[in-house]
């Protein structure tokens, strides 16, 4: 029983979880172009990510070995996002004193650019406002899903994944 | 007090049992499998006593004179109903055979009365009227609940002392000259054996290898399992087919609501050889078979949903008879009942204890009708009708 | 109640009809079932139980658990949640066991439609759609027949993207999946496909297996083949708690049925009972189509199914409750309330920790069991599995039951994914053409191929726990 | 409404009823079935028995391997008489 992981009796991992896991991306490379940062702490059957990757930059080598970003050859591309069926990619970049956030969104209404949305933790708290800064539509998307780019303050930058369109 | 083994936990088995212990006898007995998993749990639940012989028309008027008070005497619900049998004649000579049986059946006091195809319509409201020219109808006749009747027997023997055993196997006899000595038996995981005084070989279709183990010729009572089926419908409201409803030139094909969720049971002698004592296969022609007749009888029929095909054994005799009586000193048999052993349980069960504790039986019972050494003598009985 | 529309899906309803619910018109869509079309006007008692009387609704939506039975037209006993609607219709609320009409003609006998092919597929879900181009492709000619009028199985419900390697469809949605399958199996000529069509028996006539088929309750139809392949899916699983028969609390399946095949939702605030992945996977669709879903509650101590899927939910605001679980529901005709309790280290719960939600659907997502009981009825030798679900057929490692010429694939083999499904699918239909003498050898290696990525994609702590479980199913050791 | 936890819905049998029929001693899951009904309703056993099974197994310190599963029958679905008669109006 003391072997099951905090993330899982809960339902989402918290930042400290999660890098205890995957090496957190440096500051320098997070303002250099977003970064993709996989929240997928558990081996499962699962390797699109690898596959759709344009440069190598994800080691799996095998689809039950979690994914780890290798972040110096990522391009920040977001096919990874748009794929991943777990909906667990994200990008992060950091842009002056704000943090962009790339995330799946597959409900409605899709957000339109420039449109301000509530941000929601990883508990579904909401934790603040912020700008859409892109959408890529479903029809767009590589993977059938929706990604928004969203603009929030830079100490919600791992906090913040997910969003509600008020409408 | 003698120690008596039973061995057949179906419904002569334990109502036998109960009977024992009832005049006062130790009894154990003995169920291979589950209590009532041979041909009781698969029976059709019907009791008549409209036979077309003396013998066992006088046997099954006790039998449900002895129903009637069973609820009372076990002391639980049994769901016996007596809602009658109604034999359907498709031709004039048939109708003619239908009121010889009503006089002869009439004769033993039993009710039976030839009736026009109106009042079989009262009787049974979605009763197809046209192919028949009239019914033969003992409103005495009925049903029960074999499940619940047989774990009421069970219940009381128990409470009466008797050691009833399921999943335990009798694999063999030791016999000395005419007499059972022992019965040795299997179980958990082992065997043991049992001094007895005397042995009751109620195990049906099993019944010839119980006597092969008390070195009797298994054909001395020859006894053939067939698959008899039955097709069963969801559960109905109750009274739209509350007797056994029989067409016999119809390949005896019948119907009855069960007695206790109201789904339609429907049977007919579309039968197999079982192939083996494990057979119960249902077969792809009589699920086809049986229900083609079954519409015929009641046209409405046609829009219930069937649940639930099943095969039990018909143990028959050659004469349909069933074998009771004694094979040696001390080794009695009541088997072959050849679709009847629910309805005559309650007689041959009191009979067989009587005859077995004191020699007699005041059950008005034909022995030699029933004697088990007829086949070896080549004296077969008319075929008893055999309509479940 | 109706959705119009969807992040994800687009409904194409039918002809708009009149039923007649006890007198009362009632607006239908060709092509939608009688409990739909009840359901989007807000009817939740479909009838009344047999001895106490219970209000009871729709539960499994699959025809199989009996709770739906409505009188139609004056017929008893139709269960509405498999039956479409018809014009005019009328449909009232069957009150504990029913009479049949009391007049009526005996039918016009008719012999049944006999079909005959090499294999006979039974199950057109991922297992039995890969079964069945297989085994065409391997030069056998085959008959699919599956219950639903579209092909897919459950897949056509299931609008998350799968896992797994992108040649098995990882990255696909579920009902793209079914298209795409559908599509490849429609481009073969001995493919011979049957919807609509239930397998009833199967019986064993001479040389030849006869699966004995009946097509939308009223026509019956022979199968006759000399190989079966049972790709028959999965049972909802459900648990004794106070009131449990409640309308409004459905299995996760019937949920899915409603909202992602017809469009209709199935209320408007949800408890789910479940965090395996069918729940995690269920509360995401009912965000999807605007349903509130107030919290999962489980059992366990932790999350049963994938971490990403808790992820998902959580995220949008669904608390996940683990090592709770539901004590009663409570409401008169519906529900209207569910009461749920955290437990200690022995399942029990702790006085005091109770807690209500106000919610009109009760979701369990309790788990899955094999739906074996065709192999069962067959013969087929069964045991009892934990880490497959439940019974399961014993087979070899060309899924091969007990009764020569009788193979399995799919979660009636045991309770997995639609990825190896697929791969079972593809082995079975393989094999059973192999079996036949039908297929060259040159077939053997993609048996192999399919074990082989079968293995890789067992490898992870979720397919080692199968693993085990396919070792206690396998014809050897045991 | 008295609350009541339905193992059986076509025959409306409770747990509390399987319970109390297995502390009186009847223990074989096929007489279980028979006493109470359950698994012979119109749903053929398909929810019920695997809990009967789980109450059997919690009380009588049975694992879950060692209770039979009772035989499916055919039809392993409710057909309608005419569906299996062939004739039915189209």
């Amino acid at each position: 029983m003391s072997e099951i992981p905090d993330y899982l009796k809960r339902g989402y991992i918290t930042p400290g979880e999660l890098f205890s896991i995957i090496p957190k991306p440096s500051e320098d490379r997070l303002r250099e172009r977003p970064v993709a940062v996989p929240e997928c702490p558990q081996e499962i059957p699962c390797a699109p990510c690898r596959e759709v990757c344009p440069t190598g930059a994800i080691n799996m080598p095998t689809p039950n070995d979690l994914p780890v970003v290798d972040y110096d050859k990522c391009i920040g591309c977001s096919l990874c996002v748009q794929v991943c069926p777990g909906l667990a990619f994200f990008m992060v970049q950091y842009v002056g004193d704000r943090a962009r956030i790339t995330m799946p969104h597959e409900l409605l209404p899709l957000p339109e650019r420039g449109e301000t949305v509530v941000l929601l933790n990883r508990a579904g708290e909401p934790v603040g406002r912020g700008k859409v800064v892109t959408v890529v539509p479903r029809e767009k998307s590589r993977g059938d899903t929706p990604i928004i780019t969203v603009e929030v303050p830079m100490e919600l930058a791992w906090d913040v994944r997910a969003v509600r369109v008020e409408g | 007090m003698s120690k008596i083994a039973v061995i057949g936990g179906g419904i002569i088995g334990v109502a036998t049992a109960y009977e024992l212990a009832k005049l006062g006898e130790d009894v154990i007995l003995f169920e291979k499998n589950y209590f009532g998993s041979g041909s009781t749990f698969r029976c059709a639940t019907g009791i008549r006593a409209q036979f077309t012989d003396g013998a066992n028309i006088r046997l099954m008027k006790y039998s449900v004179e002895r129903w009637e008070r069973l609820e009372e005497e076990l002391e639980s619900e049994i769901g016996f109903r007596q809602t009658g049998y109604l034999f359907l004649a498709t031709s004039e000579e048939e109708v003619e055979a239908f009121r010889a049986n009503v006089r002869l059946q009439n004769r033993f006091g039993v009710p039976t009365r030839l009736i026009d195809m109106a009042e079989a319509k009262e009787i049974v409201p979605i009763l197809n009227t046209e192919p028949f020219l009239a019914g033969a109808w003992n409103p005495k006749d009925g049903k029960a609940n074999p499940f619940k009747t047989l774990f009421a027997y069970l219940r009381k023997a128990r409470e009466m002392g008797v050691d009833a055993r399921e999943h335990t196997p009798v694999i063999g006899l030791e016999r000395e000259g005419d007499e059972i000595t022992a019965v040795k038996f299997g179980g958990n995981g082992g065997m043991e054996s049992i001094k007895v005084d005397a042995v009751l070989n109620a195990a049906n279709a099993w019944a010839p290898l119980i006597n092969a183990m008390a070195g009797l010729r298994p054909d001395l009572v020859p006894i053939i399992p067939y698959k008899h089926q039955l097709v069963k419908t969801e559960p109905l409201e109750g009274g739209q087919v509350e007797p056994l409803v029989c067409p016999p030139s119809w390949n005896d094909a019948y119907i009855i609501q069960d007695g206790e969720d109201g789904g339609i049971i429907c049977g007919a002698g579309i039968e197999h050889e079982a192939k083996s004592l494990d057979d119960y296969e249902p077969t792809y022609d009589f699920l086809r078979g049986v229900l083609r007749y079954a519409v015929k009888i009641a046209p409405p029929l046609r829009y219930a949903h069937v649940v639930r095909q099943w095969a039990g054994f018909y143990a028959k005799t050659p004469d349909r008879n069933p074998a009771i009586g004694r094979l040696l000193d001390n080794l009695y048999i009541a088997a072959g009942f050849s679709g009847h052993g629910f309805m005559m349980a309650p007689a041959v069960a009191e009979a067989m204890a009587e005859l077995i504790s004191k020699g007699r039986s005041k059950v008005p019972l034909d022995w030699e009708w029933y004697d088990p050494y007829r086949f070896e003598r080549g004296e077969l009985r008319t075929g008893a009708f055999q309509i479940g | 109640m109706r959705l119009t529309e969807h992040p994800l899906l687009r409904f194409e309803r039918g002809r708009e009809v009149t039923i007649y619910f006890n007198g009362r018109p009632i607006k239908a869509y060709e092509g939608e079932t009688i409990a739909t079309a009840l359901h989007a006007a807000g009817i939740r008692a479909l009838n009344y139980s047999v001895n106490k009387k219970r209000p009871r609704g729709l539960f499994c939506a699959i025809g199989k658990c009996s709770s739906c039975l409505m009188v139609v037209n004056g017929i008893p006993n139709v269960r509405a949640c498999i039956t479409p609607v018809e014009d005019g219709m009328r449909i009232q609320p069957q009150h504990g066991r029913a009479r049949l009409p009391e007049k009526a003609k005996p039918p016009e006998f008719r012999d049944a439609k006999v079909v005959r092919a090499d294999i006979v597929i039974i199950g057109g879900g991922p297992a039995g759609l890969m079964a069945a181009i297989h085994a065409a492709d391997a030069g056998a000619s085959v008959a699919l027949l599956d219950e639903n009028p579209r092909l897919g199985g459950q897949l056509i419900k299931q609008t998350h993207k799968f896992f797994g390697k992108r040649e098995q469809f990882a990255g696909v949605r579920g009902v793209e999946i079914a298209k795409i399958l559908s599509e490849e199996l429609r481009k073969r000529e001995n493919v011979q496909v049957f919807l609509e069509t239930s397998a009833v028996g199967i019986f064993q006539e001479k040389d030849e297996k006869l699966v004995f088929a009946v097509r939308k309750n009223r026509e019956p139809v022979e199968f006759r083949g000399r190989a079966i392949i049972v790709a028959t899916g999965a049972m909802e699983r459900s648990i004794p708690f106070e009131n449990n028969d409640l309308p409004g609390i459905y299995g996760a399946g019937a949920i899915q049925t409603l909202m992602n095949t017809y469009g209709v939702k199935p209320g408007d605030r949800v408890l789910i009972v479940g965090a395996g992945n069918v729940g995690l996977i269920l509360a995401y669709q009912l965000i999807q189509a605007g349903v509130e879903v107030k919290a999962i509650v489980e059992a366990m101590p932790k999350v049963g199914g994938y971490f990403v899927h808790a992820a998902k939910v959580r995220r949008l605001g669904v608390p996940i409750l683990t090592r709770h679980t539901i004590l009663r529901a409570e409401g008169k005709e519906r529900v209207e309330r569910a009461v749920v309790a955290q437990l200690d280290g022995n399942w029990k719960p702790i006085p005091g920790t109770e807690g209500t939600f106000e919610v009109d659907v009760i979701a369990l997502a309790v788990g899955l069991r094999p739906s074996i009981e065709l192999l069962q009825q067959a013969g087929c030798g069964v045991r009892y599995v934990r880490e497959l679900g439940g019974h399961v057929a014993v087979r070899d490692g060309w899924m091969e039951t007990t009764v020569r010429g009788i193979f399995v694939a799919g979660d009636s083999a045991g309770i997995e994914e639609a990825t190896t499904a697929m791969l079972e699918g593809k082995i079975a239909g393989i094999a059973a053409a192999l079996r036949l003498g039908i297929a060259g050898e040159e077939w053997l290696k993609e048996i192999e191929g399919a074990q082989k990525a079968l293995d890789e994609f067992r490898s992870g702590p979720f397919g080692r726990h199968v693993l085990e479980g396919i070792k206690k199913a396998m014809v050897v050791g045991g | 409404m008295a609350g009541k936890r339905i193992v059986c819905r076509c025959n409306d049998v409770t747990a509390e009823e399987i319970e109390a029929l297995i502390d009186s001693g009847v223990t074989d899951i096929e007489e279980i079935k028979r006493l109470l009904r359950v698994g012979m309703g119109p749903c053929q056993g398909r929810t019920c028995l695997p809990i009967v099974i789980g109450i059997l197994a919690r009380k009588t310190g049975k694992r879950l391997e060692e209770i039979p599963l009772p035989k499916a029958r055919v039809p392993v679905r409710p057909v309608r008489v005419e569906a299996i008669t062939g004739g039915a109006d189209e």
